[in-house]
Parts: C-alpha cells; structure tokens; sequence
C-alpha cells in the first residue's frame, strides 16, 4: 500500500467536501488512483477532462507513484 | 524574485513595469484581463477564483521561458488574482518588454493565450440569476502546448 | 475631450486606464514606446519631439476611428510626449479596449504602426558622439494608408 | 498675389531660421508655393519627401491655396 497526499481544487474540492486528503490505495497508476476517488467522492468528471500533477509536474495517468507524493487532479482550467 | 506572480492582493502594476524598465527596451505590451458584467449571454456579479500555486507559477515561468526563446523579449511579467472579484477588477496582468514592439505585442499575446490554457486555476462564476458555476476555457487552438485542456 | 493627447508632461496612465474602464470590456490592451539607450547602433542620450499639434490630434482620431471601425474594439486613447525626454521615458502610450482580448491586440498594434506613420510628429535624436539628427520612420509597410510616408 | 501663414516643423524649421512666417505669392499651387520656398531658404528636403497641410488637413499638392490659410510642409514623421 502506497501512502499520497491528494489535494483537490475547483468542483473536485467542492464533490470531495474537503481540499485535501491523506489516503493509502494499491493502485498501480495515477489512472487507477483516479478510478477509486471517483468511486468513492462520486465526481462527475471523465478522466478525459482532467489532468494530473505529482509533486507540482504534469505526469502521465499511466505513471505510478510513490509514498509521499502531492497528487493533484486538475479540472479544466479559466484563468484569465 | 519569481516572473509570476498568484496572490488575493490587487495587481501592483507599477511595481511590476518598474521590474521590467530597462534602458536597451524601447516596446512595452500590456495585456490586463478585468472582470466583465456578462459571459455568454448571462449577467455576472463576480468571480471567485483558485489556484494550484506552485503548479502554477511553476508553469507560468514555463510559458514566459518560451516566450523569451520565441520571440527573443528581454523580459516579461505574470501576475493573477486568487479570491473574490468583482465587476471591473483586473484578474490578470501580463507585461512584456523588448527592443522592439514587435516581438513585445507577439510575447505578450503568445503569453495570456497560455496562460489561460495551462496555468492550474479556476473560476467560478455567480450570476444575478440562476446558480453559480465553475466555467472551463474555451476551445484551445489547433497548436496547443500538450499540457493544454481539450475542452 | 479628445482621445488623442499630445504634452510636454508625462503621460499620466493611471487617468488614461480610468477614462477606459467601462463593464462591458475584460480586454485592455496598452503599448507604450520607451526612448532607448541605442538607435540603429548608435548611443542615443536622448531626443527631442516636437508635433504640429492640431493636426498630429485630428490624424490620431482618424486612426482610433479605423481602429473602432476594423476591430470593433469599444475604445481607445493615445497620448504622445514632446519637448526633451531621457533614456527610459515614455514616447507614446495606446490603450485599447474591448469585450475580448484579440480585437483589444489587434487595434493596440493597428494604432501605433498607424501613429508612428502618419502623425505630424518629429523626433531629433542627441548621441553620445557625433552631431544630433532628424529620425525618420522606418520604412511604412505593404498597406500603408494613403497619408502614410515612403520614407 | 495670396497672402498665407507658413509654418515650419523639425529640420524645415531650423533651415528657415524660423517656425513660421507670413507671406505672399503668386503661386498657382502648393508645390509651386514649396518651389520658392525652397530657394528662398534653401530646404534640402526634395518634395517628394514632404507631405503638405492646409489649415490642418492633409491636401494635394496640386491645389491652389486662398489668403488667410495655414500651410504646413510635413518633413518625414517619427512619432513613437
């Protein structure tokens, strides 16, 4: 088991009810990590509509990750 | 000190053009993005944004470097709002200086198209009627950065 | 009162900014052109402007009005020194606005290319060696207007 | 004979010894009113590099001009 820190911004903070969250999961990428807060906070966006950052950089949703990492999915953005 | 700037102040846009005069610059663009009463079609009555701050600056430090090795500019500035806007507020400031006006109003375009596109912040909208809503930036151009949104 | 100012005092952008502000714009584009510390290789110390005011202002409204009329742009100023200025002081200031930020640049950059060709404005520079002379603009591009110089 | 204001900018002023001075001609049109001009003070700015104003509005060279108006020779502008 794999100990993250995910923080949450925009409608995924607002459906989690809370910015951020310490959770463990065995999830073997940040796809499937995805795939279980989904499950679990029910949000509403596609996988396809998000992106997603560890540490402060951009990754691949293939890529897996590891104890400690900051895991931030980014809903579209509107800066500006 | 970083190029980008996140904060819940008002933009100091003097501290900034202070940070870019230098005496080899003859161009200077400004681009400022304010807060308008209406969005597609719908009154608005203010904004709140957020930001992933350090995705943020990181990224838009990114975005000015390119715009450097692009268009050759001297230097360029970001700064963005966090919080509650009204009406009229400046949510964003760009400022780009250059020898020469040319690359200054092509950097400083280049960067506010970008920034819309990459930087990690979000807004959400309230309106005089009818509930609130978290708006997404409109179709990115057909060369996109791959870091940018589809939607 | 005239959207086109031509003075001997600094150009004052924060009343500039004010006068354009209005609910229905979120783009604000500005250009302002700095006197450099070089021109065409040589070192400038600084220059002296002098304009045929009446007519430099009727030609410069003449310009915001294209301007308005290509871009649909909702507004635009333009403010232009003369007298001495020194390395680092602002020449010229446009500030453009509009409900969104392409036709805001466009305008911005239609307007200084139109100014710095057609309007009755004369720029003397001093260097640090060799005698002062009479600048003249660079050459006037493809679709120049009808009053625009060759030269 | 017409009699006109002439005023003069940037190096026409400095090769007039002067920014503007009234006089009368019996020039048929402006570019005929430079001609004399230009011997008189010897301008070494040719007419092709000029543009002319009369009363604050850019005219062709060809026109005539009446008594009272205000005639201003442009030398290449560098606004900016």
């Amino acid at each position: 088991m794999t100990s993250v820190t995910v923080e949450y911004y925009a409608q995924l903070r607002e459906q989690a009810g809370q910015g951020r969250e310490t959770i463990t999961s065995d999830a073997d990428s940040l796809a499937a990590l995805y795939g279980e807060l989904r499950q679990r906070h029910g949000f509403r966006l596609d996988i396809a509509q998000l992106k997603v950052a560890v540490n402060a950089q951009f990754r691949d949703w293939q890529q897996a990750f590891a104890d400690g990492d900051l895991i931030v999915f980014i809903p579209p953005v509107a800066g500006g | 000190m970083s190029r980008v700037t996140i904060a819940a102040q008002p933009v100091d846009t003097n501290t900034l053009r202070k940070a870019l005069q230098q005496p080899g610059c003859g161009g200077f663009c400004v681009f400022e993005g304010w807060v308008r009463e209406t969005n597609e079609g719908r009154e608005v009555s203010g904004l709140d944004y957020e930001a992933y701050n350090e995705l943020a600056i990181g990224e838009g430090e990114r975005i000015i470097d390119e715009a450097v090795q692009r268009f050759g500019i001297a230097d360029a500035r970001c700064a963005h709002r966090v919080g509650s806007l009204a009406v009229g507020d400046t949510a964003v400031w760009i400022g780009v200086v250059s020898p020469h006006r040319d690359e200054a109003f092509r950097a400083c375009r280049y960067i506010i198209d970008q920034v819309k596109q990459r930087l990690p912040i979000w807004k959400k909208e309230h309106y005089l009627v009818g509930e609130s809503s978290w708006v997404a930036c409109a179709h990115a151009p057909a060369d996109e950065h791959d870091h940018a949104h589809q939607g």
